[in-house]
């Protein structure tokens, strides 16, 4: 039985009990991202904090991401994961994290993924065995990525 | 569970001869392909016939007047004519398309073509105010291209609505179908709900107002009888990998009159009467419409579909997808914490079942299927609209074909209650 | 006639990998094929390959979550980065079509759906003052699709002229291509005179003025070593069965940033993003071309076609079909009464030699060397416009590969002073 | 060597000496077929004069067809042969000779061709064996058809 190696305990325990669902202000940009396969959805808002004197750039530190679902126990449990991971970290550490996440996902089950870097969401490597489901497994990170260019640009617009 | 052959077809005979089905997959499970709605498996006669062809008689179409050139030419021929026949059609009627997809969108932007032509293809113009109809339970492939054709002139789209039970909601039938509209496009058979339309209803009243039907066959040529003259549609679209056939050919029957009124859609190579720098002249049909070097190796392959599907007999297809369907609806239905989405019962209803779990999304339960060898679909299946109705955003879909056995239905069966289990989402929980 | 066999590669083994070529035609005469400018043979590589796709990974690419569909869509993808290395580019901007003619009506037809759309697709749009300038030596596929584009969309067709030998006029260059001119559409190599286009310099002239470059390559991807990147075109086609793949095949390649900016033609599943009843929209190339359950098999069988071809190298299939080019130009070319229609010379030029034999039509000589064997075609090609340059109606065709040798020119040539004895043509009469 | 059969010696000399070629008048309508696989033409007139008290109908007799043509061998022996044979008889004779030598044309070499009907056109039997020069064959033909309805429908025009 490989469920087991796909769906752990993990996995399964965010999926049954995901962490900071539900939408919440304040936030500084809200992306929409739709699964073509399988009409699954997120839809999800960032908060970001300057640090000390800037603006919001790399450096600012991601003060809440939040986040409505619809989806697969891997497209919950990931996005559940991945607020966990990210909240608190400034968005350069957080970029790195999602591009780890992103280069597991596509390592055809042979990634060996660093828990340091990534804790919890190392459990997905099974999900990059499966083609099908990696979408699933980093719908939430796209979303993620989305809104914080969003808020980026919002910054860069302002400033100009 | 018991599990009892049908007796019109010998499926286990049948089995033998498709290679594939012989494979295993997630660690040596025996392969259980419930998937033949989105693609069939193909028999070793089909893959000889095309190999054959390109051994043998490889050249190009229509384009040469040598030995290999007239013996391929010939073979594409009477494959035209044999899968005309297949449908109850005339050769000259039957047009090669690489999948039903490009037949949908070949009489779409004939259309267009037409409104932005003279005179002489009046019969096909639309423009603001005239109206195609389509219904809430198409596949993409016969749904976005209309909303196309609606865009590029003007012209207004509108559908028919489902009915709980997975039906047509024909009580809207006259107030829809309208003097203003110009073509009906709907399913023969949904891909989702396995609902067979009342398609001689729907054709009687489209052409008491003067419209065009155009049926989509994708699911219902490849396993019922269709006689084209029954059915009293106009064109008829179809894919030959969804009947045992090669990828990369499908079908748009029409209507001789209505294909030699109509505008051609791909340009190019062996479709034109005379070609001047300045403007050209068309072929006739079906030339007229198969632009390019066609592709007769799987005319071929899909003829040798046609011929295996004929001997074992549409009928005895249809017998034998009905007893395995009802025997689905029957324990697929009965399981706690399931709902299967489409009609309950096997009447005017194909061998299509989607189905949803309570508490499992779909992609869930076909992923614990998969890992026991057992191949659905999982998603919209190319149906978001429909889904939408339904509101739900994924069904797990089990669809079946002949070389299927209810042995197949039970490990369906099996699967269902162990992702329940899985997933702790077992009924009571 | 000395007979000596071209050094880089070993077509006699070579031809022992392509089954058809051992067949006899006309009474038990060995087959001299010399017609793969129409369509090339198979070596056996390619049908395994297909087979193989079939008989352990067929289903549907791209729309299931079980294992054979991802075995399925692997191969597929796999096929698409084996194809996109071949001519230098990157997988996703690769598009797979059914043939080169639907590659080129995709462009158009995406130029007219910009035409009819908003502000979004402005780079593709066209109308009444922008210009489309082709030659006069295109093949329908690559005119006709313009015309149509023309006609649908008010724009003005315009042309490069060919002169006595066979080659662009360029002199008009400058005039033609200016700034009302929206995309320059050319073949690489003539299919009939065998010219190979100065790509480069049109391009540049083409760019200078804000116009696209829509290259042809059905008859160069084949022969030669294409890189897209040092071609300088924005979008390139090509037919899979041309170059030792399947039918049903064919490829679109464009510039990334140019896929992302254009609109669908053939609109169904598997190319969508969300789909309401009112509206959809679009998934990103190369996915948002490809509607329907794609030709994953042929798919792989070009991949297979192009390693074939790769493992012998194109460098070296150009040098063998240049040393045959050669002494076919010079033996066709020293017969009397037998005119070359087409460069003189192996210059900037590919393997495909038509002529017209006085007094004699090209029927009635293509007839007598299919009596002996030797397969040629005769007519206009598909390049009607560029026959009436030349003030011939048909010309008799000879089109080379690398399974061809010198002795199947020798064949040829004989052939030709065989028709002229039939109809007593022969020189002096 | 198989050419023989197909390119019999009445052939080669229809095509070599063609009769009837050239365009003429009187002519009551005229009719310009392309075959589009290799581009060969025809122009091919007729003239018919009505049986004693009829209009122009099948009764009528064909006094005269001329043509123009450009095409390969079996094309231009096809139409020099097709006028020797049609000129003097009557539109139904005609028509059922222009069928008689269709079916022959799609018989793929097994027709038995009846002389007394087809005469000279018998000799062309050889060409039904090869699919791509039936069009040659049944180009002036079907110009020569194409042409005949015209008369007949030009008269119905008039009399109504
Ligand atoms: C130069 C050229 N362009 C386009 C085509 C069209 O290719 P296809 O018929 O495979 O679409 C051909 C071959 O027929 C060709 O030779
Ligand atoms: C009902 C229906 N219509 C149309 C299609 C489109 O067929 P294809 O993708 O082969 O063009 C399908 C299958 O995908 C279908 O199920």
């Amino acid at each position: 039985m490989q469920l087991d190696a796909m769906y752990q305990e993990i996995i399964l325990d965010h999926y049954r009990n995901p962490h900071n669902k539900g939408l919440r202000d304040p936030h500084n940009a809200e992306a929409h991202h739709i699964n073509p396969t399988c009409g699954d959805e997120v839809t999800l808002r960032v908060a970001l904090t300057p640090s000390n004197g800037n603006g919001i750039d790399g450096s600012a530190t991601i003060s809440d991401i939040s986040y409505d679902s619809m989806g697969c126990s891997i497209s919950q449990a990931s996005a559940s994961v991945m607020t966990d991971l990210l909240i608190g970290r400034t968005v350069d550490e957080a970029m790195r994290t999602a591009d780890a996440f992103t280069e597991l996902m596509h390592s055809k089950g042979q990634g060996e993924p660093d828990e340091d870097v990534l804790e919890d969401a190392a459990a997905f490597v099974g999900v990059s065995k499966y083609p099908a489901r990696i979408k699933c497994a980093l719908l939430a990170w796209m979303a993620w990525k989305d809104a914080t260019a969003q808020s980026l640009d919002k910054e860069k617009e302002g400033a100009s | 569970m018991t599990t009892r052959e049908p007796v019109r077809l010998d499926a286990e005979a049948i089995r033998a001869d498709f290679p594939i089905l012989a494979r295993t997959v997630r660690d040596g499970r025996p392969l259980v392909y419930l998937d033949s709605g989105a693609t069939s498996q193909k028999p070793r006669q089909v893959l000889d016939a095309e190999r054959e062809f390109y051994e043998r008689h490889n050249a190009a179409v229509h384009r040469g007047a040598h030995q290999l050139a007239e013996e391929a030419t010939d073979a594409y021929e009477a494959a035209r004519a044999t899968i005309a026949a297949f449908i109850g059609a005339r050769a000259d009627e039957v047009v090669f398309t690489k999948n039903a997809t490009e037949a949908v969108n070949l009489v779409a932007y004939a259309m267009s073509n037409a409104a932005t032509s003279g005179q002489e293809y009046a019969r096909f113009q639309v423009g603001p105010g005239d109206e195609i109809v389509v219904t809430e339970m198409e596949h993409h492939a016969n749904l976005v291209p209309w909303q196309e054709l609606c865009r590029r002139t003007g012209a207004t789209l509108r559908w028919f609505s489902v009915t709980d039970q997975g039906r047509l909601d024909l009580s809207e039938l006259t107030d829809l179908v309208n003097e203003r509209t110009r073509l009906v496009a709907l399913a023969h058979q949904s891909n989702v709900l396995g609902t067979v339309n009342p398609v001689r209803e729907i054709a009687a009243r489209a052409h008491e107002v003067g419209a065009l039907v155009l049926l989509d066959g994708a699911q219902s040529v490849p396993h019922m009888p269709v006689d084209v003259r029954e059915l009293d549609a106009d064109f008829l679209v179809f894919s030959g990998h969804k009947m045992l056939g090669p990828n990369g050919i499908g079908v748009l029957w029409g209507r001789p009159e209505l294909l030699a009124a109509m505008p051609p859609f791909i340009t190019g190579g062996s479709m034109i009467g005379v070609v001047h720098m300045e403007q050209s002249s068309w072929a006739d049909p079906p030339q007229r419409f198969e632009a390019g070097v066609p592709m007769a190796p799987q005319a071929v392959g899909l003829a040798a579909a046609c011929d295996y599907l004929s001997a074992i007999g549409m009928d005895n297809v249809l017998a034998h997808e009905r007893e395995i369907t009802e025997y689905a609806l029957k324990h697929v239905g009965a399981l706690p914490g399931v709902r299967i989405v489409g009609p309950a019962d096997a009447e005017a209803r194909g061998a299509a079942i989607s189905f949803v779990v309570d508490d499992i999304h779909a992609h869930d339960v076909g992923q614990v299927l998969d890992d026991r060898g057992v191949e659905v679909r999982v998603g919209h299946h190319c149906a978001w609209p429909l889904h939408r109705c339904y509101k739900v955003a994924a069904t797990t879909r089990a669809s079946f074909y002949l070389y299927n056995t209810v042995a197949d239905v039970d490990a369906l069966v099996e699967g269902i209650q162990a992702a329940q289990r899985f997933f702790g989402a077992a009924p009571g929980r």
